[in-house]
């Protein structure tokens, strides 16, 4: 008897706790248990903290969506995989989120080859992926505009920004006229320096391309670049290595001192969180004496707005970090994919893309206009100077030149670039 | 390594032809994730069944199997997208990782051991390399993208769209059993057991008549064709090829999967192919931090279990080969 | 031609770091017959222990790395003693494979410890700046790191060829069985030996972090390079494994400045036509 | 009598070491030879030579006529040249009949068939099992040689040996390590071989008893060179032998 009493209080404890859960199923009008989001980025390896912000941004906005009643009702549930930055684990997990876990939408993904892969495997998969950091121009101009991949939407920046910005920045600089390029030794870096070339030379005729150098995936040690391109006594420095590598390059970069013999050092995704903690001492110092430049597809302290001031404060209290750019962008996405649901009534492929079509959503990054070309969520950027700023304890952009969506963004028809170094 | 190959238990003849009934059940009863998973986990039975006749039957340790892994996707890859015939890209694939493991096995062959298993090393990443870098062939470092899964065709007589996974499914499903069967069959026939012979002692096997390095090669070029067949099913699988199922990583995959299972049993490969990816795909469903238990489970079978897995199930205990020439100590600190 | 010869003392610096690294790979291969593939792993473990001391804890740059190696070798000798020493005998293909499980258990150790940001804490006073050479500046740090280089290598050269520690361990590395009959305690030869490999694979990665960032995955960048380099210098030969690390980190530092499309397909062929023509490597009898 | 294997001249070095100092030897069919020396004065390294383990320095070795010098060891085992080993060299982890079963096959160019089982290969095991009833062992067949004792073991090394049906076999220390039972049913089985089979045989021995019961020509090496060579009678009594066996004396007895 007692132990009858026993089994009946754990069933009413149960029916307690379960109760509420019920009819908030009830309440979710598109007929699902829940939204499942899958989020994908690198969480091992040298850039595993880029997969960890794509992890952060996606949970926290999926409790934030939540907490506000959901997409139409229906709770949002997310599950981060990684990706590794290997093609054939993306795609796999891509298959495990869909097929077996049930995802209805995926997001996020670090590296342009994986990109690259879980293209066509998304149309088999009829589910839509929201890119947030891979930086390939392929991914759009190729499989979007192309091959009319629709289950492709990129919520981030392409490499646009960290080749034409460059470009439109420094066409005024007359003083520099020699460039030289310590380059990411993959298709990332190639394109970067092919883009810039040609978007400066077009200012610029007088521009002289001095040296390269290439430093392929996992290199430790730059000062052979960084002294093979000094040989040629360049103006300035386009430099493409990115996240850890960029830090040490800009160290490596410093002991030999050259920021005594350059005007200018440009380095694309320096911008980036985890670049500009690396580098804080030095800012600090002012040991680049102003010549150091970048952007990042998403800043911190830009642009000033409530919304973004808001966003990371939750951040902040949340994880304890600063948002890099991929934390954004996929935060961002998931707002961008809850506006898209809520307009079309629906999770169907065909008409969320549709519900997307003319779409402006204000981000904590600004406001993101839809193009349904290439199926690219284009937004304004910053660039500038890392400085120090006291509301911050760690560096900022500074002096900085925001760039329009339309200026700096290829328009379709693409016109094809060199992918070879 | 049974010393006389017996004759099939029934016990266990009938769970074989369970198994296979069920794998052909598999796409009704299952859902597309598990299908996806099978056809993942036949795949690298196939390359763990080649590489095995290396290191199990032959005694040579490769560490460049993702070289012809690689050549086998690639030029499937490259068939298909020029002409959509499924029949003809896989064999295209075969055909050409058959034909670089021959040419680099004339090279290789020259050495065993540690020599072999660094040249095969090197040659595995020079596969890589070209790959990663040969942009106007291989698509660099995105590799081949939207292969089709083309037709299983004979022009003008037959053709068959494998275009659904399920289908694909198949193709996969009996092609690796035909794989394995045709390994099996190898591993029993004169030329396994000189293999094997080889394995035991080179020296021996020569002054018996062999010509072991001829021998040898012949193993390598199968491991080679092996590599080439699960290599060449992966594209029309993920429509895509990268250059890092080259790399040296990867060549590690069959030497896992073949140390999990036992490297002295015949389907020690095909077992250790399936605790592969069902390891590690339970693991990571429950951490993110999969690597270090992968990593504790392969140190505690190796310390438990030198035999793999498979070893716990055979009925005599059988020691792990030891090379009696251990002892040449052809290194030195000097 | 003063760009040359710049070019060819970051040469050396670079080729430094790639000393320490094969050496402990060597020495390990030479006496107790392991290609470590841990070994990089063990590297970046050196770096992290090294990062902690220095850069949260604030102790002085060289106490770090001692601690760095006593830390490292500490768990080098765990790893022979716990597990590797229970394989000897055994097929070499399960001591190759236990070392990979060492990569996978480290590599994701050092990821719950310390995270994934990459860490690169900043440069010792001591060690910043630049001296005029050649007419441009060249890196204090890299000054330090060749002087380094070179003080291990007079080192190893010392205890190996003018102790009796040294020929302890050549003698094992000889003739294991030999060794063991005339007395010597094989076991805690191979012991020390790891250790002492670790150390050096620990001090490759301890005196890079204030300039190369420690970040997981470090290991395995540096493992083909020493396998590369040590297979060119002849396996277990630590004179060899001294010269081509010197070719190695020159001639790629030279490749950088003539040849920016230098391909890392070049090295594989070098190491593969080594292994063809001398498998001995270039640099043994 | 024609000669078997003729050596003319031979040297071998190794490093500064001369293993082999200009050895002339002829092998005629038919004669038991016995090679014996101390340790390090060749034997081995002969036996190597002849069979092709390693190539000569200088010098020329002719095969029923043929010049072989180059030749590599599988193909001299295909013309009828094989040998046993000092050091126990069997597949340890084959059955007994595989252990056999592989020079059956090679010699029967079958051994790289991959199409068919074994058991298919109904010539070549009914060979096998005669070999194996030849050197005793049939009821073995089946146990994974590594099991064996070590006396088989050596039966078995010399089961191999002679599978491939040689003219001339070399035999590398058969009887080290047996039993006295054992050395006797090994010694027996050499001469019933070489009557049976007419394989001639070249054993190299450190037994004095087993060598002056088999042999019919005996050839004594010294630091790499032929000291003597003659029938056991004229070896028994001559003094640089003596001189060679110094403190071995009692082996001569």
């Amino acid at each position: 008897m007692k132990k009858n009493f026993s089994a009946l209080s754990i069933l009413l404890f149960l029916a307690l706790v379960l109760l509420p859960a019920v009819p908030a199923h009830a309440q979710c009008k598109l007929g699902v248990p829940s939204i499942k989001v899958g989020v994908q980025g690198a969480a091992s390896g040298p850039h595993a903290d880029y997969g960890r912000q794509i992890e952060m941004g996606a949970t926290m906005a999926a409790e934030e969506i939540n907490a506000a009643g959901g997409i139409l009702g229906c709770k949002v549930e997310t599950r981060f995989m990684d990706d590794e930055n290997k093609a054939a684990t993306g795609v796999k997990n891509a298959r495990l989120l869909v097929t077996d876990w049930g995802a209805h939408f995926t997001v996020g993904t670090d590296s342009s080859g994986v990109a690259m892969a879980m293209g066509p495997v998304l149309a088999e998969l009829k589910r839509i992926h929201f890119f947030t950091h891979a930086a390939t121009h392929r991914l759009t101009e190729e499989l979007v505009a192309a091959k009319h991949i629709k289950e492709i939407v990129r919520v981030s920046v392409p490499i646009y920004q960290d080749a034409i910005i460059a470009a439109l920045i420094f066409k005024d600089r007359k003083d520099i006229k020699r460039w030289a390029n310590i380059g990411a030794d993959y298709e990332y870096g190639y394109v970067a320096w092919n883009l810039f070339k040609e978007t400066l030379k077009k200012h610029r005729p007088d521009v002289e391309f001095v040296g390269e150098a290439w430093a392929p995936f996992l290199t430790l040690d730059f000062s052979p670049h960084i002294s093979a391109v000094m040989a040629q006594k360049p103006d300035a420095i386009f430099a493409t290595p990115w996240a850890g590598e960029a830090v040490q390059l800009l160290r490596q970069a410093l002991i030999q001192g050259v920021f005594d013999n350059v005007q200018v050092w440009w380095q694309a995704m320096g911008g980036s969180v985890d670049v500009l903690e690396g580098i804080s001492a030095e800012v600090q110092k002012d040991r680049f004496k102003g010549k150091l430049w970048a952007t990042a597809r998403y800043i911190h302290n830009w642009p000033d707005t409530p919304e973004n001031k808001s966003f990371i404060e939750r951040y902040r209290k949340r994880w304890a970090r600063f948002p890099n750019y991929s934390a954004e962008t996929t935060y961002s996405a998931l707002f961008i994919m809850k506006a898209a649901v809520e307009k079309a009534r629906s999770l169907e492929t065909a008409k969320v893309i549709d519900a997307m079509k003319g779409m402006q959503i204000r981000n904590p990054g600004g406001l993101r206009v839809f193009r349904s070309e290439d199926q690219q969520f284009i937004y304004n950027v910053p660039a500038g100077r890392p400085v120090m700023d006291a509301k911050y304890p760690i560096p900022v952009l500074g002096d900085l030149k925001v760039f329009q969506a339309k200026d700096y963004y290829r328009h379709p028809p693409f016109t094809p670039v060199a992918v070879t170094k | 390594m049974s010393p006389a190959p017996d004759r099939l238990s029934p016990q266990i003849t009938t769970l074989i032809v369970l198994l296979v009934v069920a794998l052909f059940l598999l796409p009704w009863v299952a859902g597309r994730y598990p299908v996806y998973l099978a056809m993942q986990i036949l795949i690298l039975a196939v390359f763990s069944l080649g590489f095995n006749l290396l290191l199990g039957y032959t005694g040579l340790l490769s560490f460049g199997q993702a070289g012809f892994f690689a050549v086998g996707a690639y030029a499937c890859a490259k068939i298909l997208l020029a002409v959509p015939n499924l029949i003809l890209g896989i064999a295209g694939g075969v055909a050409c990782a058959g034909v670089a493991a021959l040419l680099l096995g004339i090279l290789s062959v020259r050495h065993t051991r540690i020599y072999f298993a660094m040249l095969t090393l090197a040659f595995g990443m020079m596969i890589y390399s070209i790959a990663w870098k040969w942009r106007d062939f291989t698509g660099g470092d995105d590799g081949l993208v939207g292969i089709p899964r083309a037709p299983l065709e004979i022009p003008g007589i037959v053709s068959v769209s494998v275009a659904a996974m399920d289908r694909y499914y198949y193709v996969v499903l009996v092609l690796s059993l035909l794989a394995i069967l045709a390994m099996y069959r190898l591993i029993r026939s004169p030329l396994g057991l000189t293999l094997q012979a080889i394995r035991e002692s080179d020296t021996r096997a020569e002054f018996a008549g062999v010509p072991v390095r001829k021998y040898r090669l012949i193993a390598f070029t199968v491991a080679g064709l092996y590599a080439g067949l699960a290599g060449a099913l992966l594209p029309p699988l993920e429509n895509t090829v990268t250059p890092p199922i080259a790399h040296w990583s990867t060549s590690a995959e069959p030497v896992l999967a073949t140390l999990l299972g036992g490297v002295h049993s015949f389907a020690g490969p095909i077992v250790g192919a399936f605790l592969f990816f069902v390891i590690k795909d339970v693991i990571v469903r429950f951490t993110e931090y999969w690597l270090i238990w992968f990593g504790i489970i392969v140190v505690a079978l190796v310390i438990g279990f030198p035999g793999g897995v498979m070893s716990i199930f055979a009925r005599r205990h059988r020691r792990v080969v030891q090379h009696p020439d251990d002892a040449d100590h052809m290194h030195k600190v000097q | 031609m003063e760009n040359i010869a710049f070019q060819g003392l970051i040469g050396l610096s670079l080729a430094m770091y790639l000393w320490l690294i094969s050496a402990g790979l060597t020495i390990i291969f030479g006496v107790l017959g392991i290609v470590n593939f841990a070994h990089g792993s063990l590297f970046m473990v050196g770096a992290y222990l090294a990062y902690t001391c220095y850069g949260p804890m604030g102790l002085p740059f060289p106490v770090a790395i001692l601690l760095s190696l006593l830390g490292t070798g500490l768990l080098g000798f765990v790893m022979e003693r716990g597990f590797l020493s229970r394989i000897y005998g055994i097929d070499e293909a399960y001591q190759l494979l236990l070392t990979f499980g060492f990569i996978l258990i480290l590599d994701d150790a050092v990821k719950m410890i310390w995270g994934g940001v990459f860490k690169i804490p900043p440069i010792p006073a001591f060690l910043d700046g630049a001296v005029p050479v050649f007419g441009r500046f060249f890196p204090v740090y890299n000054l330090f790191v060749i002087a380094v280089g070179l003080l291990v290598a007079v080192v190893l050269w010392l205890v190996f060829e003018k102790t009796w520690w040294g020929r302890i361990v050549r003698a094992t590395a000889a003739d294991r069985e030999m060794a063991g009959a005339i007395g010597v305690n094989v076991p805690r030869v191979f012991s020390g030996v790891f250790v002492v490999g670790a150390m050096l694979a620990a001090l490759g990665g301890a005196i890079g972090i204030p300039v190369r960032v420690v970040a997981p995955g470090i290991g395995a960048a540096m493992i083909i390079q020493a396998f590369i380099i040590t297979v060119i210098g002849g396996l277990g030969n630590l004179k060899g494994a001294f010269v081509s690390s010197l070719i190695v980190g020159i001639l790629s530092a030279y490749g950088t400045l003539f040849f920016p499309v230098f391909e890392l397909f070049f090295i594989f062929v070098i190491m593969a036509v080594v292994l063809l023509v001398r498998p001995q490597g270039l640099f043994t009898r | 009598m024609t000669d078997l294997l003729r050596i003319e001249d031979a040297t071998k070095r190794f490093g500064d070491f001369v293993a082999i100092n200009g050895v002339s030897l002829a092998l005629p069919a038919g004669r038991l030879t016995a090679i014996i020396g101390p340790n390090g004065a060749g034997k081995t390294t002969l036996i190597n030579l002849a069979t092709g383990a390693f190539v000569p320095d200088r010098g020329e070795m002719y095969f029923k006529g043929d010049e072989i010098t180059h030749l590599p060891v599988h193909q001299r085992v295909r013309k009828g040249l094989s040998r046993s080993f000092q050091v126990m060299n069997i597949f340890a982890h084959l059955s007994v009949l595989q252990n056999i079963l592989v020079p059956v096959l090679a010699m029967r160019g079958r051994a790289g068939f991959p199409f068919h089982e074994m058991t298919r290969e109904t010539e070549a095991v009914t060979e096998a099992r005669r070999i194996l009833r030849e050197i005793r062992l049939p009821d073995a067949e089946n146990l994974p040689a590594g099991t064996l004792s070590h006396g088989d073991q050596r039966l078995l090394e010399l089961g191999i040996a002679i599978a491939p049906a040689p003219e001339l076999c070399f035999l590398d220390e058969p009887s080290s390590g047996l039993t006295p039972v054992e050395r006797t049913m090994v010694m027996e089985l050499i001469r019933r071989l070489s009557t049976e089979r007419r394989t001639t045989f070249v054993i190299v021995e450190h037994d004095m008893d087993v060598v002056f019961a088999l042999a019919d020509w005996i050839v004594v090496m010294n630091r790499g060179q032929v000291l003597i060579e003659g029938p056991p009678a004229e070896i028994r009594e001559n003094h640089a032998v003596r001189e060679v066996y110094l403190g071995e004396e009692e082996l001569l007895a």
